[in-house]
Order: C-alpha cells, then structure tokens, then sequence
C-alpha cells in the first residue's frame, strides 16, 4: 500500500462514523449523503480511497450540484423562451446575426470576498472570464454588481475594508487582463454586513461556428491542462461557498489572489487554438477543480476516462493525489484535443509562454479511473459521481402585512432631490468605476457614464460593437432592487428584470437575452427556502411573456451569519442588440426647447422606495412589474428611436422621475423646465418620485411632437421643455423644485474629485 | 519616533509579482535566482513613542491578516 | 507601392495590441502582433519592419514599475536592432504602458544620446488609476505622428492609467526638453489653459502628457489614440461632436513612411 | 544567500500612496502621524555570495535611478 493515497475503511461504520470521516476529511457531505456512498461501495465490495472520497465531496457539494435549487430552476427557468438559445455550457449563447453569437454569464463570489475582498473579488472575475472563454468566445466585456454594508457588524471586518478591497480586486484583474469593465451597479445597506455580496459577470463574442462545445463523446480525445499551475491553494472552496460565513474562521487554504497575468496570454492562446480548430471540447477549471471539470466533459458526452495525476504541473512537488485532483488553483483550462492536434496545441501554448500537459484521454464506458505512478488512486463510475442527491427542501411562503407610513407635504422638495442624489445608492460610482479600464479594446461605444467631458453623468446601458466593419454591437446592463427584494422577493424579482429590460431599451437597443445570478440564505431554513422559490418563480413569470431566455446564471446559497441573513436578492445581467450603434442613445439632455415625455404612469406603490426609505418610512407595497407592458412601451419607444426623433433617454429607477430628469442634467449643462399642473390630481411628490415600473423620460426633438405622440398611441405624458440652467417643477402655480444643474451636479458627484 | 512596517504575504498565499520578478529575473539570465517575494514597506513619522500604534496601523489599514504578515521596527 | 510594414510588439499583459493592429490597418499599414520572444529568439528582426508599435496595457502585469520588466526584457535581448532603427528614421510609437517601456527602454527623452533613463513616469498623484477622457493641447506637429494636427490645436482622448507622472532626471534634462521642442501633447482644461488635477489628470511636469524625441521619429504618450480611431468611440460622441482623433495620429505616420521609404 | 533589496522614491519625488497612507491615518484619527513614505521590498533566494548581484538586479530591472534609490541587504 502506498502512502501518498488512503483506502477508507467505510463500509462497517455506523452513521456516527460516517458522520466523522465527513468531518475528518473535510468532504462536507451530510449523514445521509454519506450512507449513500457507503452503499454505492458495498455494492462495489470495497471500500472507498481518499480521492474518491474527496472527489464526491466536491462533486455533491451545494455549489457544484444545485441540490437545494435544481429542482425550482428546471421547474421555473430551465427552458423558459429556450428556442431562443443558441447553445448553453459554462456560459449561456444567443445568436446575433448569420455571423456572430454573444456569450454571458454572472456569477458571484461572495463567500471568498466576505474573507478575503481583494482576492475573492478578483479571482472572481477570473472565473467568469474562464466561462465566457469555454464558450471559445472573445470576453468583450466584464461587469460587477456589488453588495455592501454600511456599518461594521460584530467582529466581522468593517464594510469600508471589504468595499476597497473588492473594488480594488476587480480593478487589479479586469485591468491587467485588458477586458473593460464596463457595466454594473453598486449598492449600500446593512443588509449586506458582513455578508457582502460581490456578483460578477462577462460577456462575450464569438462567430456562431466557433462556438466550443464541453462534452466528449469520442474515445481517445486528448485531455490537456494549460494555464497556471496547480497548488494548494484553493482546496474546499466549494464547501466555504456551501456553508454559512462563521466568524473568523477563515480557512486559509481557500484564500486566493488570482494571477491575470497569466490568464491574459491564455486568453489569446485558447481562442487561437480554438479558430484553427483544435480543440475538440474546452471547460474551465472552477469550483471543484479537475474533479468537477474532467468528470463532465466526459459525463455529458457519454464516455469515460484516464487521467495520470502525476502529469499534471504542480506548484509543489509534494502535492498528494486528492489534492490535485480537487485543487481549485486558478487559471486553468481543460482541453479536449484530437490526438493529430495535440501538438500544434501545445506549441500554441509555447508561443503564448503558458504550461500545458497531456493528463489523460476518454475512453470506452462510463468510468474515470485515476492513476498516480502507476497505481489506481480513483475508479468510480460517472454516473453515480455526477448524480448528487436533489433536495426538495421545506419552505414556508412569506405573506407580508405591507406598512404605510404618510409622508407630509412639503413646499419644496430641493432637499429632498438632493438628499436622494447624494444618497450611496444614488451618488455617483465613479470613485469605482473611473477605476476600471472601460476603453481598453477600443470598441466602447457608449461607457459608464457620458456627457460633456469632465462633467459626465450615468448611462442606463453601456455599448460594445463587434468589431471594426460594420455597425452592430450589443448592450449590456444589470438589474437589481435588494429594498424591494427585502420586502417582497417575488416583485423585487420581477422588478429587476423589469429594469434590466428597459436599461437595454432606453439606449437603442433590443434585449437579448439575461443571466441570472441568484443570492440567498440558508436553504435549510424553510422562510429562506420559500423566499428563494418567490424570487425564481418571479423571475420565470417576468421573462416569460418578455420572450427573452434566462441563458446562464449561478446560485449563492448560504450567505447567512449568525442571525443574519441577507434577503433572497436576483442579480440580472442582461445583454440587448443594436443594428446601428450610430444609432444608440444617452441620458445626457442635447438641446434646449426640447419636449420633455415620461412613458408611463406613476402609481402609488412606494415599498422600498428611496423617497420614503430616505425619509425612514414604510412605503406599503413595492411596485408592480406587467411584462406585457413593458414589452408594449418597449417596442413603440424603440420604434420612435429608430425614427431618430429621440435625443435622449434614461428609464426611470430609484428616486422616480424626479430624479430620473435630474441625472439627464448631469451630463449637459441644460435643464428642465416641467409643469406638473394638468397632469397628476393627487400629491405632486407621489408623482415625482413614485418607482412605477416600465417608465422611461425621452428628450424628443422639438417640432416632432406629433409624430411621437403617434408612436406612442397615447400614452405618452409631456411634462416639459428642456432649457435654462435650471431644474424646475412647478405645479399649480407653485414651485416644487428650484435647483442649478451645478448643485445636483456636486451633490451626485459628492465624494468624487 | 519613525517605525517601519513591513507587510508581506503569507508563504502559503501566492505572490504574484514575486512570480513574475522571478521570471524576468531569468529572462536576463540569473538563473542562479530561485524565489523572489515581495512586499511593501511604510516609513511612518509620528510623535509618542508607543511602537503598538504601528500594530494598530496595521490592523486597520496596512494588512490583511488572512493573507498577510506585518511587522513593525523602531527606526532610530 | 508597399504598405508600410509594422509591428506591434506584444507579451504577457499587454493589452492593446488588438485595437493599435486594427488602428494601423485602417491608417493603410500592413499591421503585425509580433511577441517579444519572436524577437528575443531571433526568429523575427525589427529590421523587417517600417514602424514599431508599443501597445498599452499591463507588460508583465506592471508589478515592479509599470514597463520596467518588458524593457529590461528587450534591453537585455534586441537594443542594438532597436538603436539600429531609430538611427535608420524609421517610426516609433508608444502609447500608455508603451510610452512607459520607451521610457525605460531610454529611447525618449535621450538628450544624453546613450539611451539612458532620463526620466520616470510615476504613480498619478491622486494615487489611483484614472480612466476618462482628457483635453489635450498639440504643442509641436512636427514630428510625422502629429503632422495632421495644427499647433495649439485641442483634441480629446482617452486615458487610462495609473503611472502617468512624467518626471524628468533634472532641470537641466527639462531645458533640453524644452529647446528642442519635444513636447508634443498637454494635458488642458476645456479652454486650452494648463492647469492642474482634475484635467492634468496625474501631476505631471509642466502638463507634460506626450513627448517626441528630437528627431521627430518617435512618439511616447499616456492617452490612447488608437482607441477612437473613429469618433464613435470617444465618451461623448452622441452629443454631436464629430472629430475622428485618433486615426490622424497613425495616418500622419503612415504617409510619412510612405512617402520617405 | 537570501538577498534583501529595499526600493524606494528619492525624498524629492512625491509619494502619492504616502500621502494617500497619511491622508488615512489621519481619517482613522491618528493626528500624531506627521508623514508617510512608502517603498517596495524584494526577497530575492540565490545561489552565491556576491551581493553586488543585488544592485545589478537594481540597475536592471527594479529601481528607476531617477525616481527610485535602492539598498541590497544580505538575509541569512
Ligand atoms: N460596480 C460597477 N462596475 C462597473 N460599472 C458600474 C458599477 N457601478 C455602476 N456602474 C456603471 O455606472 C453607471 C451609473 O451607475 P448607477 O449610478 O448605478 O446608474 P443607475 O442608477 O442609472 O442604474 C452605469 O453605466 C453602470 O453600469
Ligand atoms: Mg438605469
């Protein structure tokens, strides 16, 4: 018998044994899980090795199996509007012309981020450029929505830490490996302290017949790791990500920093091998390791395996078998290649100065055999390692009393605007964003923020085009509400799509498809449970009659501490198309005397609303999504545009349409003039600041009214001109709002230079 | 008083600029180079003279203890 | 005639070579991403070439100093080739992290004549990276890369960058600098003033954001022309303006290469 | 031999992250810290004994003599 593997005597013990050998080695399997593999190998009439063991660990853990969600996503997302979909694996596609399809996927990292924020944050991004790049498409773009709390909690590290740190980590990644971070969002409240939530996603380009598949259904395909080398580091991060965050008991061996300067050469190498062809099936190495990644790419394909751990590159000489074959060290790629291809493949990787080796090949049947100098370490059949266990967890469904707390009136609301300004969901990320490279690749048509430069203020959407020739390109932004999510996980789901969607409209362009990226608390909790099934179940009602498909996404469980627990909260990545980016539109107001339209109407709905969370109030329900009519207002606003009588637009979010026309100030120098006399009966502030869904404020230009207004078929409001220097509501005779561009200007900007 | 603070990482948490010091380190020729860390070093001027405050810097600002090590010296 | 041969040299962490191939094949050179091992292995000569291109982006990840690890690299492996092709009239550019390598590379400023570091492009004084967009003052066209500009002429361009402080050796350095009007690019505000932080955007010396050597045949600046070869993608085209920036930058190189080579 | 080689700005460079280190310190109330100057450290492992190894690492590649002075240490 060798020492550097152990044979696990298992088939004797009772369910208190089991129950330490899952404890002892760290597999993080319950009893009930461990008995299962005891009678797999009862079967077997041998007991199990450590690697096999371990390997199991990784396989049936919550973050690589799904077993709390799996059954809700096929139920609810899983073939939703999927005609739409062109091909799906470690990234969802959708086509976007004859020629080019888009890759996208969000993800997140907050277990690894609550730990270490610089770290988790990068290697975050890391991974989801390694989805996007198994897909053998080009990242284009990379994005991050981040959660984080205001004050510090406990012995926790202070939200001020994890906030530099991880703003710090995407910057340091996203920069040296040249793809701009372009979209995102960024939101503050104590909901997130000290469970930070940090979701990142990426986009990609690739020509409809280059796209890489992840299965091998063929014998004697080559499998070749290349990338960085495997270490130590990182073993058992999927079980820290399928376990709540418990004080200070940072694992070390999980902590990593990322290395994007190996990832960028590998970037180049993986889709040069992929244009010429050579690669037969291509998955990253994430959560799980090698375990994971080799054991689907077979899986799926119906075949089998060998790998020789001993030919894998080690960062350290001493590594054991297991922890080669579950390391989650980073930046590394598996590659199915044909044996003719071996070579040029590994030349390839040569030229880029990256490591690669021939590990292993599939084979007949359906088993993965391990060896290590020459013994057999593993040998365990693919079906019963792929297969967890699915959970149908209890749940109980939240009914919420809403509470509504009656604002007063006030004679003017100036304070109120630019109270909700320089409110930290509200203000300006540029202190973040002006960090990160959003031109690198030069094909950043529409950036985070436009308008006269030095005086830039937000965009809805940011827009890439797909290369040099012609004039497409995508869009790609975000939607989330964590205050309405707290509230009602349902609506908070629903809403976010609803934003995702109309953010992809308001510049020109037509919603694609999204990713969704799903943060919730401990499953085995039943409150948690039925809020986590809420947020999905209104994620599937939103996109159904939207059309657009969920192509990809990711589940964080487990982000719970102690008594906290953060809500169930959806994170929508979403990504739309444009025909002509000449085409595409900003907030930025462009000329003076212009009408001013609100599309839409604002009801009285303000749960989790900034006007009254500012004001600390309970604000009743939160405001109801109906795709319907948003896909209807959808599509005559887009008609208007390609009209090309729209100067400018911006959807209306957080703080209603107050501030909506506030943030088309920003970035022009010209103001509003707006009467609200005529248009709303009831409170003039309800009006203003009411986060309806579904609405949009478009500048049209002057003379076309008529025209709109057709397009509109009456359901557009005009509220007024632009002009002056000036934002300045009035209603009835008086003045509601009096404020110079410059004021709500530096009170956005409060923070920034 | 002066102190000096060194911040390092951990040996077990990966350096990646020492990684890629090492390598152009090579690329020159030293292949009699083995391993390069790295790390940052403050100079910090301040009255007191209570070395412990530079452990506090540290605490709060300077490092991470899940990854690094801080090492605090009087400099006379 | 010929297009015009480049080569837009590339290693691990580079970053804009995709963008600066596409900026010089739209200007009409005929654009190759060579990786400096080609070049420290022999198998490739910059003699092959018309222009040299350094890419932005993050050489070797930028640890150490920004630039330092890639011109050590080419130091230690090609710097007779490369002193070759100044010698020879031929062009080179860098942009960003390749204005960087020129600068450890000692190709600019090299008043001394024996490629020294003469100066140091350090952290930005706000001490973090800045990437927006920044009014530029050309304050020499003479050399072939700003020919198509006018003198005092204000463009806009983006930057990106977290070391980006010029700092010349001495005064002395700086006088040189100055009588033989190399400074080629200033950081202004809106009206062409030169002031400081926000619109000189990393405290350089005298505005200082591009430089040419005394020549004319070499051009180092922190913003990235070859990012906005067309207007549509400067940060604030949708409100109308309708200059193409960055194409002038390689199309006044590649007529001058066309018309003396 | 475990060399040591301490990079750091000339006192007439500015230290952007010195001042951006104090500026902090001060916000987390430490009014007794005056100033801030920040440097990289190498850990460099060898074979040989020659430290004057040391400064020609310095010379070419990680010390800039215009902004940058470098000190070499020998470990044991
Ligand atoms: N963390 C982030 N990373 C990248 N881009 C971001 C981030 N946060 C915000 N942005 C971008 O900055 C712009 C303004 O964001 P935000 O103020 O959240 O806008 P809005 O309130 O209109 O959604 C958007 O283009 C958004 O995508
Ligand atoms: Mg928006």
């Amino acid at each position: 018998m060798s020492d550097f593997f152990k044979v696990i005597a298992l088939r004797n013990l009772t369910l208190k044994g089991l129950k330490k050998i899952s404890e002892d080695l760290a597999l993080g399997l319950s009893i009930q899980e461990m008995a299962r593999i005891q009678s797999y190998f009862r079967n077997l009439g041998r007991d199990p090795t450590d690697v096999e063991l371990q390997a199991l660990g990784q396989a049936w853990s919550e973050h690589c199996g799904y077993k709390s969600s799996k059954i809700y996503l096929k139920r609810y997302i899983f073939g939703l509007n999927s005609e739409k979909i062109y091909s799906q694996g470690d990234a969802g596609v959708v086509l976007l012309d004859e020629n080019y399809a888009v890759a996208l996927k969000m993800e997140s990292h907050n277990h690894p981020s609550a730990i270490e924020p610089y770290g988790g944050a990068s290697t975050g991004v890391g991974g989801i450029l390694r989805d996007i790049l198994s897909m053998g498409a080009q990242p284009v773009a990379v994005t991050d929505v981040l959660y984080f709390g205001i004050n510090k909690y406990r012995d926790y590290p202070s939200p001020a830490f994890i906030r530099s740190g991880v703003i710090s980590g995407i910057r340091d990644y996203g920069n040296r490996v040249g793809i701009p971070t372009v979209s995102g969002g960024i939101y503050y409240s104590d909901m997130f302290s000290p469970n930070v939530l940090v979701n990142v996603g990426c986009v990609g380009i690739v020509k409809k017949d280059k796209i890489a598949k992840q299965s091998i259904d063929k014998e004697g395909i080559k499998l070749i790791i290349a990338g960085g080398k495997t270490g130590r580091d990182g073993i058992h991060g999927v079980n820290m990500a399928s376990a709540n965050l418990d004080s200070g008991s940072a694992n070390i061996s999980t902590v990593q920093l990322g290395n994007p300067i190996i990832k960028e050469p590998l970037i180049h190498a993986v889709l040069q091998a992929n244009e010429a062809g050579l690669i037969y099936s291509l998955k990253d190495l994430g959560g799980g390791g090698l375990s994971s990644v080799v054991g689907e790419m077979l899986y799926s394909g119906g075949k089998g395996g060998v790998v020789y751990l001993d030919k894998v590159p080690l960062k350290e000489r001493d590594m054991l078998p297991w922890e080669i074959w579950v390391s989650e060290s980073q930046e590394r790629m598996l590659l199915g290649v044909e044996e003719q291809n071996v070579q040029k493949v590994l030349d390839i990787m040569n030229d880029w100065d990256i490591t690669s080796a021939v590990i292993g090949e599939s084979v007949k049947g359906s088993k993965l055999t391990l060896y290590y100098k020459g013994e057999i370490v593993m040998d365990l059949d693919l079906d019963f390692m792929t297969s967890p266990p699915l959970y149908q967890r209890a749940y109980r469904l939240k009914y919420n009393e809403y509470k509504f707390d009656m604002p007063k009136e006030r004679e003017s609301y100036n304070d109120i605007i630019l109270k909700m300004l320089s409110d930290l969901n509200v203000a300006s990320k540029e202190y973040a964003v002006r960090q990160y490279d959003h031109t690198v690749r030069g094909n950043t048509v529409i950036p985070p923020f436009t308008g006269i430069i030095g005086k830039e203020g937000p965009t809805d959407a940011s827009v890439i085009r797909i290369n040099w020739e012609d004039y497409s390109a995508i869009s790609v932004s975000h939607g989330s509400n964590p205050f309405y999510s707290k509230i009602d996980p349902y609506m908070g789901a629903r809403n976010a799509v609803d934003e995702a969607y109309r953010n992809l409209v308001s510049v020109n362009s037509i919603p694609l498809a999204f990713s969704d990226c799903l943060n919730s608390g401990n499953p085995e909790r039943p409150e948690r449970m039925g809020e986590f099934i809420s947020m999905i179940k209104g994620l599937s009602d939103e996109a159904k009659d939207l059309g657009v498909p969920f192509v990809s996404g990711n589940v964080s469980l487990y982000n719970e501490t102690g008594v906290k627990s953060i809500p169930s909260i959806p994170t929508i990545l979403a990504v739309g198309k444009l025909k002509d980016y000449r085409k595409a539109i900003t907030p930025d107001f462009k000329g003076t005397g212009n009408p001013i339209y609100l599309i839409g109407r604002p009801g009285i709905e303000f749960g989790g609303s900034l006007y009254f969370r500012i004001q600390r109030k309970n604000g009743g329900r939160v405001p109801f999504s109906d795709p319907k009519v948003l896909y209807q207002r959808s599509e005559m606003v887009l008609r208007a545009m390609d009209a090309g009588i729209i100067l400018s637009s911006h959807d209306v979010s957080e703080g209603g349409l107050a501030l909506a026309i506030a943030e088309m100030t920003i970035g022009s120098d010209i103001g509003a003039e707006i009467d609200l006399t005529g248009i709303t009966v009831g409170r003039p502030d309800f009006f203003m600041f009411s986060e309806s869904q579904s609405m949009f404020i478009l500048e049209v230009q002057k003379g076309k009214e008529k025209e709109f207004e057709e397009y509109m078929k009456g359901l557009s409001i005009k509220l007024g001109y632009t002009g002056s220097q000036m934002l300045d509501v009035k209603f009835n005779g008086k003045t509601l709002v009096y404020l110079h561009i410059d004021q709500i200007r530096s009170k956005w900007k409060e923070g920034y230079i | 008083m002066r102190i000096i603070i060194t911040v390092t990482l951990k040996d077990n948490v990966e350096d990646a600029e020492g990684q890629s010091v090492l390598k152009a380190l090579r690329m020159l020729g030293y292949n009699e180079v083995s391993n390069v860390r790295t790390g940052k070093i403050y100079y910090i001027e301040m009255e007191g003279n209570d070395l412990s405050r530079g452990y506090e810097f540290c605490d709060k600002l300077l490092a991470n203890p899940v990854i690094n090590i801080c090492k605090v010296e009087k400099n006379e | 005639m010929n297009s015009p041969k480049v080569a837009v040299l590339t290693m691990e962490g580079t970053n804009n070579e995709e963008e600066a191939f596409q900026s010089w094949k739209g200007a009409g050179a005929d654009a190759e991403i060579i990786h400096i091992k080609k070049l420290e292995s022999g198998l490739r000569k910059l003699e092959e070439f018309d222009a040299i291109f350094f890419p932005g982006g993050f050489s070797a990840g930028d640890y150490v100093r920004a630039g330092a690890i890639m011109a050590s690299r080419l130091r230690a492996s090609v710097m007779e080739d490369i002193e070759n092709f100044v010698d020879s009239g031929k062009l080179i550019m860098g942009s960003c992290n390749g204005f960087q390598v020129l600068i450890e590379l000692g190709l600019i400023p090299n008043i001394g004549k024996n490629y020294e570091r003469e100066a140091a492009l350090a952290t930005n004084l706000s001490n973090r990276f800045e990437a927006r967009t920044v009014y530029l003052k050309i304050t020499n066209n003479l050399c072939p890369f700003l020919k198509k500009f006018k003198i005092n002429q204000i463009i806009r361009l983006p930057i990106a960058h977290f070391e980006g402080r010029f700092i010349p050796k001495d005064e002395d350095l700086l006088k040189e600098i100055l009588k033989n009007n190399m400074i080629g690019l200033k950081y202004v505000d809106p009206y062409g003033k030169e002031v400081d932080y926000p619109w000189n955007p990393n405290g350089s010396i005298m505005n200082i954001a591009g430089l040419c050597s005394k020549s004319g045949n070499i051009l180092g600046l922190m913003p990235h022309p070859e990012r906005v070869f067309t207007k549509y993608t400067h940060s604030d085209w949708t409100r109308g303006n309708e200059e193409d920036y960055g194409q002038l930058f390689f199309k006044g190189a590649v007529e001058y290469l066309n018309e003396k080579f």
